[in-house]
């Protein structure tokens, strides 16, 4: 029998403007630039009103329908904002090559997750696959057979509505939930889970993408369209040392990444976190040989499913070059001129 | 295994059958076994859990919205009444007479009767607001006669000079008490969604110096379910107590 | 066909142009083929002279069906759609509407699929319930048939008379369920209340009367020379053929097999009641009537032994605790529980199927869940009369125009029942 | 002159008197009305033999309350066997013995509706000009000393008119220009040759057995009924009037559930009412053919009271009694297939009409010697 209580109290924290809490976040938050679009706040919202799409995260109808209860401004990874950066701490750091799975490099992420499925560890995960237009969709991968659709693989470079969805996953997931995200979602997740003991419990393995900056939709259709990108023939999109790859059936057309710069969102430019620091374990291309995976496993529970992989040989094992993870994190970490003033000190020295 | 085996008959048991055939006709033509009933003028006996027109009692209702939930032909609208509690009216152009929703409500304010031929003008006229639904609707009773179909060895039509009581007694259910109750207080938004869909007010909310304080009142909780339903993380659960 | 053997054909060089306008779901070679063969196209219903909607596209040589193609559909109300947006229990009053004249075993099947899906074993008095609600509906089904059959013979006391004899049918079924036809009676787990003694025993007392009053309608209508004479050598199915054309139910076992569900793979009370499988080998249209005049004294049988057994069970738990899940009060009678106990039923993931012997012969359910929605997936229903439409159309061939009616009762389609 | 002599003595009351029909029981009444002059003249032209025979008995008077009462009686006595009520609130408490008279008004006053492809003035025509064949053999069957026509030649000639009828339908149902119609048709000539030689040939058969063809000498005849004389006739007669009436097991023609009444598939309002009403007024003129034939016709106990009337009881009754029979049959039978029917009449009727025959001319002989 679970304990019930009739009487308790909910800690709720300070307005910063007296009105609504969806206006102090909209103000602070989204206004001044420092939104990542992780959608934290969509999940959670009570009365769903806040909806993530291919725009500015926005609340149209909150003068109704917004019930003032807080919830958004607890959960915003932004709204009391404290960078991290660097690799962070781990425990393993190994690169590797999915022997099962074929995706973008090593299908380490797809790999971790299926291996997760199999321990039993979490019996759901959602990965983002996409349309014909590389418009992100999220999908609930329920068995390790889901994962060999070649849609769900591969790195997209815009944003995904992955967060909302774990409410779904939430009310059917009986083990728990594995969740593959950039490290303003993780961010997100650790606050959530830190704020509400369910997520503790439901949320079991988060696993962090290495990443420099994502963008909208919308955004980058229209700038690879300029570009001659054919996205009926895409199959590949790449950034490697420094240049941006969109490999299709028949041709391969490649700029400098810094090209991009002009529709980098806002969130994106405030952020120095590459690596996805407070994740479970972290995956990304680089540091490692072409076709291979790192993985920076940074909790027991990873390395726990490390291990189930280790024993069952579905990865081949290679070198790491960690001064390659550094060079890129410290290259992000120049953007930590673009952090506002106040929330810099909260960076550690 | 039964084999059935048919032969063609021959002239001689063609006739036989013929014959056969002209006499039962003649039997029944001389002593028939009429089971008609003549529906205005007599009526049926119906048993008394007979599923026909539905009844509503307001003071049972704990507005718990599950016969809305649980018909399958949406014939059930729940619609706020002065009091601020929520009451169903039934479109009768829908509704199915499955019953699903007198067996669904916990606390007896829905009941059959065994009224089953209303006449209504046209499709509007149908749909029965909460206020039609707690009298019996009117029906002109022609009937002088009750007819009960009385099995013994042939149907015998049983006339009694008397009108049935076309709204049963219905014994009603045996209500346990449950109320609604967190089982995990630390994920509450404090959001007062359930404050607000509580159709008892057994829910309250105050603002504390930074803390909210949720208090159920479990004496007032009818056990509905509907903040159970509601919340959205799902922290609330219904209780026997 | 032997009395065709002295007929010669004749070539009318009329130039015909097969209508072209009109819409027919058949190949348009076939049609000019036909009009080229001077055969006729003729098109029976869909607006039937009797029961329901159907089309039959004949190809016609004289008097003698050369071709029947069926273009079902006419009353396709997409019931494995709809029972997709609808909550486990409330796809019940759903399924039970393609035949309603047989709600006891269409809702057994679909309820028994459920069980299976959540691993439920019903109580032994619900079962015997079950058991009797679903032979009920099993002699209505065949009497209405009956009327049907005799209606497109042209007997009207033949019809009238089926109809008027399922009238205590119904009767008993408003005294078990509280409504004539549309019981939605059988619930996963059970049935919705107890059934008392004494309405039980107006069944028992119901199975004697019919049996009584089937005689004369014996005489009158089932051995009546000219209902014989319209239905024998009808309509002949081989039992190749039957097996062939994967004919269902009591038209099968018209064609000497052996097959049904309730004793291959006995389900609710079945097994421990004594009765027999009524088969013939001739195929004919009235065998398949016969097999089913003989099948309603067997269902009267079985309701006879089903009660008596029911005496030695005390009343009450007739939903299986299983189901309730802490609201054991309901064990008895559903009232009030109704919604808290199915509203939230979800099954776990997985493919559950169900065969169940109907009237009109095998019904499949097959029910997918993915486990997580109180909604199914996908319901698949293929109902008897889907089955046995292609044997129906091979019967047609080689018979007179006119005994298209006495083939179309001999079966009795149920155009509602095939196309869902 | 002479002629202009002759024509009034031929209307005058006088000339009436001298044949009328005597029914003492009301005699006084009769005698004072004759006494009036206009209304003597009307009551002495009715109570004439021929006119009697012609409005009131087998005439107009009783067809229509024939045909009023027995389609409520088959309805009724089909619902009784039925296990349902029948007719009924129409006139309650007389057992809703009006509603053919109430369908009829109904018809009367609804919508005649002639579709585009009709062969419209035939189609119009057909139903009332039918009203010839069907109407004028009454006035050769007698009911004792009342008839419309003496002749020796009467049966022939009923026979031959009556054989009329389905030609008219035929005609029906080609001017309906519809396919069910059609099947109708073409189902109801084969059916007419079918019937008709078993038909004729029973007639001949009771011909020979009475040695004449005149009906009042056949009622004289019979002070033994036909039937008990030659059974095997009056078997193919009734089952010959069965399919010229198409009556169940042989209602081939109309069979409503296959092809929704065959021939009058497109009439509606009170050209319905007419066409529906024919095979009702055939199997009058059949069953009265019948009674003449085989139960004795106006035979009976003499009533001395109504005088001349009491044949016509008699004969009214027996007339009744074999409608009845066939509106039972209804009930009882399913209809056969068309082929059989045909099969039936071709060999088994035609061989046990010419055994009739036989009989007939076997009695013939042992009458004559």
């Amino acid at each position: 029998m679970i304990e019930s209580t009739l009487e308790w109290d909910v800690r709720i924290p300070e307005k910063k403007i007296e009105e609504k809490y969806w206006l102090n976040l909209k103000k602070r938050v989204i206004e001044s630039g420092l939104c990542s679009h992780c959608s934290t706040c969509s999940l959670i919202c009570p009365v769903d009103g806040i909806i993530s799409e291919d725009r500015e995260i926005d609340f149209p109808d909150w003068e109704e329908r917004c019930v003032d209860c807080s919830v958004c401004v607890r959960v915003c990874p932004r709204w009391d904002y404290n960078p991290l950066s660097d690799i962070g701490d781990y425990i393993e750091l190994v690169a590797g090559k999915s022997r099962r799975f074929r995706g973008q490099d090593g299908a380490m992420v797809t790999e971790f997750m299926a291996s997760a499925l199999e321990m039993g560890l979490i019996d759901r995960t959602l990965f983002v696959g996409r349309d014909e237009e590389w418009r992100t969709e999220v999908y609930h991968i329920r068995s390790v057979e889901q994962l060999f659709d070649i849609k769900l693989t591969g790195t997209k470079y815009s944003f995904a509505n992955v967060l909302p969805e774990i409410k779904r996953a939430m009310r059917t997931s009986e083990k728990g939930i594995g969740i593959v995200g950039t490290p303003c979602m993780v961010s997100g997740i650790r606050k959530l889970q830190k704020e509400f003991s369910i997520f503790r419990k439901k949320i079991r393995l988060v696993c962090g993408l290495f990443c420099t900056e994502n963008f909208y939709h919308h955004q980058l259709y229209a700038f690879l369209k300029e570009k001659g990108v054919d996205f009926s023939k895409l199959i590949k999109t790449d950034i490697t040392r420094g240049k941006f790859i969109a490999t299709m059936t028949d041709s391969e057309i490649s700029f400098p990444v810094k090209e991009l710069n002009s529709i980098v969102p806002h969130g994106c430019e405030v952020c120095i976190d590459f690596t996805a620091v407070e994740s479970d374990f972290s995956v990304g291309s680089v540091g490692s040989d072409p076709g291979y995976s790192t993985v920076v496993v940074r909790t027991e529970v990873a390395k726990d499913v490390l291990e189930y992989i280790k024993q069952n040989g579905h990865v081949d094992f290679g070198k790491v070059i960690i001064e390659v993870v550094e060079k890129l994190s410290n290259l992000k970490k120049k953007r930590t001129k673009n952090i506002p003033e106040e929330y810099r000190k909260h960076m550690k020295e | 295994m039964i084999k059935i085996k048919v032969r063609k008959p021959d002239m001689v048991e063609n006739i036989k059958l013929h014959l056969d055939a002209l006499l039962t006709g003649v039997k029944e033509a001389v002593k028939p076994g009429t089971i008609t009933i003549e529906y205005p003028r007599e009526r049926r006996w119906l048993p008394d859990s007979f599923r026909g027109y539905i009844l509503f009692t307001p003071e049972n209702c704990i507005s718990c919205f599950q016969c809305s939930f649980v018909c399958p032909a949406n014939a059930i609208l729940m619609k706020k009444s002065e009091n601020n509690r929520y009451y169903p009216s039934i479109d009768y152009a829908k509704c199915i007479f499955c019953h699903f929703c007198v067996d669904s409500c916990p606390g007896s304010a829905l009941r059959q009767t065994k009224i089953h031929d209303v006449v209504y003008i046209d499709l509007d006229e149908m749909f029965c607001p909460t206020e039609n639904m707690i009298n019996p609707p009117e029906i002109v009773r022609e009937d002088e006669y009750t007819v009960e179909y009385l099995m013994d060895l042939d149907i015998i039509l049983k006339r009694v000079k008397e009108r049935d009581d076309l709204i049963p007694e219905v014994k009603p259910v045996e209500i346990i008490k449950e109320y609604s109750s967190c089982y995990e207080p630390d994920s509450c938004l404090a959001c007062g969604i359930c404050v607000s869909s509580c159709p008892n007010e057994a829910i309250s909310i105050t603002s504390l110096d930074g803390e909210k304080r949720l208090k159920i009142d479990a004496d007032r909780c009818t056990g509905c379910g509907i903040c159970v339903k509601e919340c959205p993380v799902q922290i609330l659960k219904l209780v026997k107590g | 066909m032997s009395e065709r053997e002295g007929e010669r054909e004749m070539l009318l060089d009329v130039p015909v142009e097969p209508p072209v306008e009109m819409f027919l779901p058949i190949p348009r070679r076939f049609l000019e083929d036909a009009y080229r063969n001077d055969d006729y196209i003729v098109l029976v219903g869909p607006q039937h002279p009797g029961s329901g909607h159907m089309r039959i596209i004949l190809r016609i040589k004289g008097d003698i069906i050369v071709e029947a193609i069926p273009d079902p559909g006419y009353v396709h109300r997409s019931m494995e759609k709809l029972a997709e947006n609808r909550l486990y229990i409330q796809n019940i009053p759903l399924m039970e509407r393609p035949a309603i004249m047989d709600t006891g075993n269409v809702t057994l099947g679909y309820v028994r699929a459920i069980e299976q899906a959540l691993g439920i074993e019903v109580p032994e008095r619900a079962k015997y319930i079950r058991t009797v609600l679903a032979e009920l509906s099993r002699i209505g089904t065949h009497l209405y048939d009956a009327g049907i059959l005799a209606v497109f013979l042209g007997h009207t006391t033949g019809f009238m008379w089926p109809f008027a004899l399922r009238e205590p049918v119904i009767e008993a079924m408003t005294r078990i369920s509280g409504t004539r036809i549309t019981s939605s009676f059988i619930i996963p787990g059970g049935i919705r209340r107890d059934v008392p003694w004494e309405t039980l025993e107006f069944v028992r007392r119901v199975t004697y009367v019919l049996e009584r009053r089937l005689k004369g309608f014996e005489k009158i209508f089932i051995k009546n020379p000219s209902v014989i004479a319209r239905l024998k050598d009808v309509g002949v199915l081989s039992k190749q053929e039957a097996i062939k054309f994967g004919v269902v139910g009591p038209f099968l076992r018209a064609s000497g097999v052996e097959y049904d569900v309730r004793r291959v793979e006995p389900y609710e009370a079945y097994d421990s009641l004594n009765w027999d499988v009524p088969v013939a080998d001739e195929g004919d249209s009235y065998s398949r009537f016969l097999v089913r005049v003989e099948e309603i004294f067997q269902s009267l049988s079985i309701i006879r032994q089903a009660i008596n057994e029911l005496r030695s069970i005390p009343e009450g738990n007739v939903i299986s605790p299983d189901v309730l899940d802490g609201y054991e009060e309901a064990s008895s009678d559903i009232r009030g529980y109704f919604y808290r106990v199915f509203g939230n039923l979800v099954l776990p993931y997985g493919e559950y199927t169900s065969l169940t012997e109907a009237s009109r012969g095998t019904l499949l359910y097959s029910i997918i869940s993915d486990g997580e929605s109180n909604v199914p997936y996908r319901v698949r229903v293929v109902t008897p009369g889907w089955y046995y439409l292609k044997g129906f159309m091979e019967s047609l061939r080689g018979e007179r125009l006119a005994d298209l009616q006495a083939i179309y009762g001999s079966f009795g389609y149920f155009p509602p029942e095939a196309d869902r | 002159m002479e002629a202009v002599y002759e024509l009034l003595k031929a209307v005058s009351k006088e000339h009436f008197m001298e044949n009328m029909v005597s029914i003492p029981l009301i005699q006084p009444v009769i005698d004072n009305l004759l006494n009036i002059p206009l209304v003597g003249y009307v009551v002495a032209l009715i109570l004439w033999k021929p006119m009697f025979a012609l409005l009131i008995f087998p005439g107009l008077l009783t067809l229509m309350t024939v045909l009023l009462f027995i389609i409520w009686f088959e309805r009724k006595l089909t619902a009784r066997i039925q296990w349902r009520r029948g007719p009924l609130e129409i006139l309650r408490w007389a057992g809703g013995i009006i509603q053919a008279l109430a369908d009829g008004l109904r018809y009367f006053f609804q919508e005649v509706i002639v579709h585009r492809d009709a062969h419209k003035p035939y189609f119009i025509q057909l139903p009332i000009l039918i009203f010839i064949p069907v109407l004028l053999p009454l006035l050769f069957i007698p009911a004792g000393s009342i008839v419309g026509i003496k002749t020796p030649y009467a049966l022939p000639v009923v026979v031959a008119i009556v054989s009329l009828i389905p030609v008219f339908i035929v005609a029906i149902g080609w001017a309906s220009n519809s396919r069910f119609a059609y099947v109708g048709t073409i189902r109801e000539a084969f059916m007419y040759f079918a019937y008709e030689i078993p038909f004729i040939l029973s007639v001949v058969a009771m011909i020979l057995v009475y040695g004449t063809a005149d009906m009042t000498a056949i009622v004289e005849k019979q002070t033994i009924p036909g039937i008990i004389l030659n059974p095997v006739a009056a078997l193919v007669f009734f089952i010959s009037t069965i399919m010229a009436t198409s009556r169940l097991p042989f209602e081939i023609p109309e069979a409503d559930q296959e092809i929704a009444f065959g021939p009058f598939v497109e009439y509606s309002g009170i050209m319905f009412g007419l066409v529906m009403t024919i095979a009702y007024e055939k199997m009058y003129i059949l069953a009265l053919l019948m009674s003449v034939l085989f139960l004795g016709g106006g035979n009976g106990f003499p009533i001395p009271l109504l005088g001349d009337l009491a044949p016509v009881i008699w004969m009214f009754l027996k007339t009744m009694a074999v409608m009845v029979a066939l509106a039972f049959l209804r009930s009882i039978y399913a209809r056969f297939r068309l082929d059989q029917a045909l099969r039936l009449s071709w060999t088994t009727m035609l061989k046990i009409s010419a055994v009739a025959v036989l009989i007939g001319a076997a009695l013939n002989i042992a009458q004559v010697a």
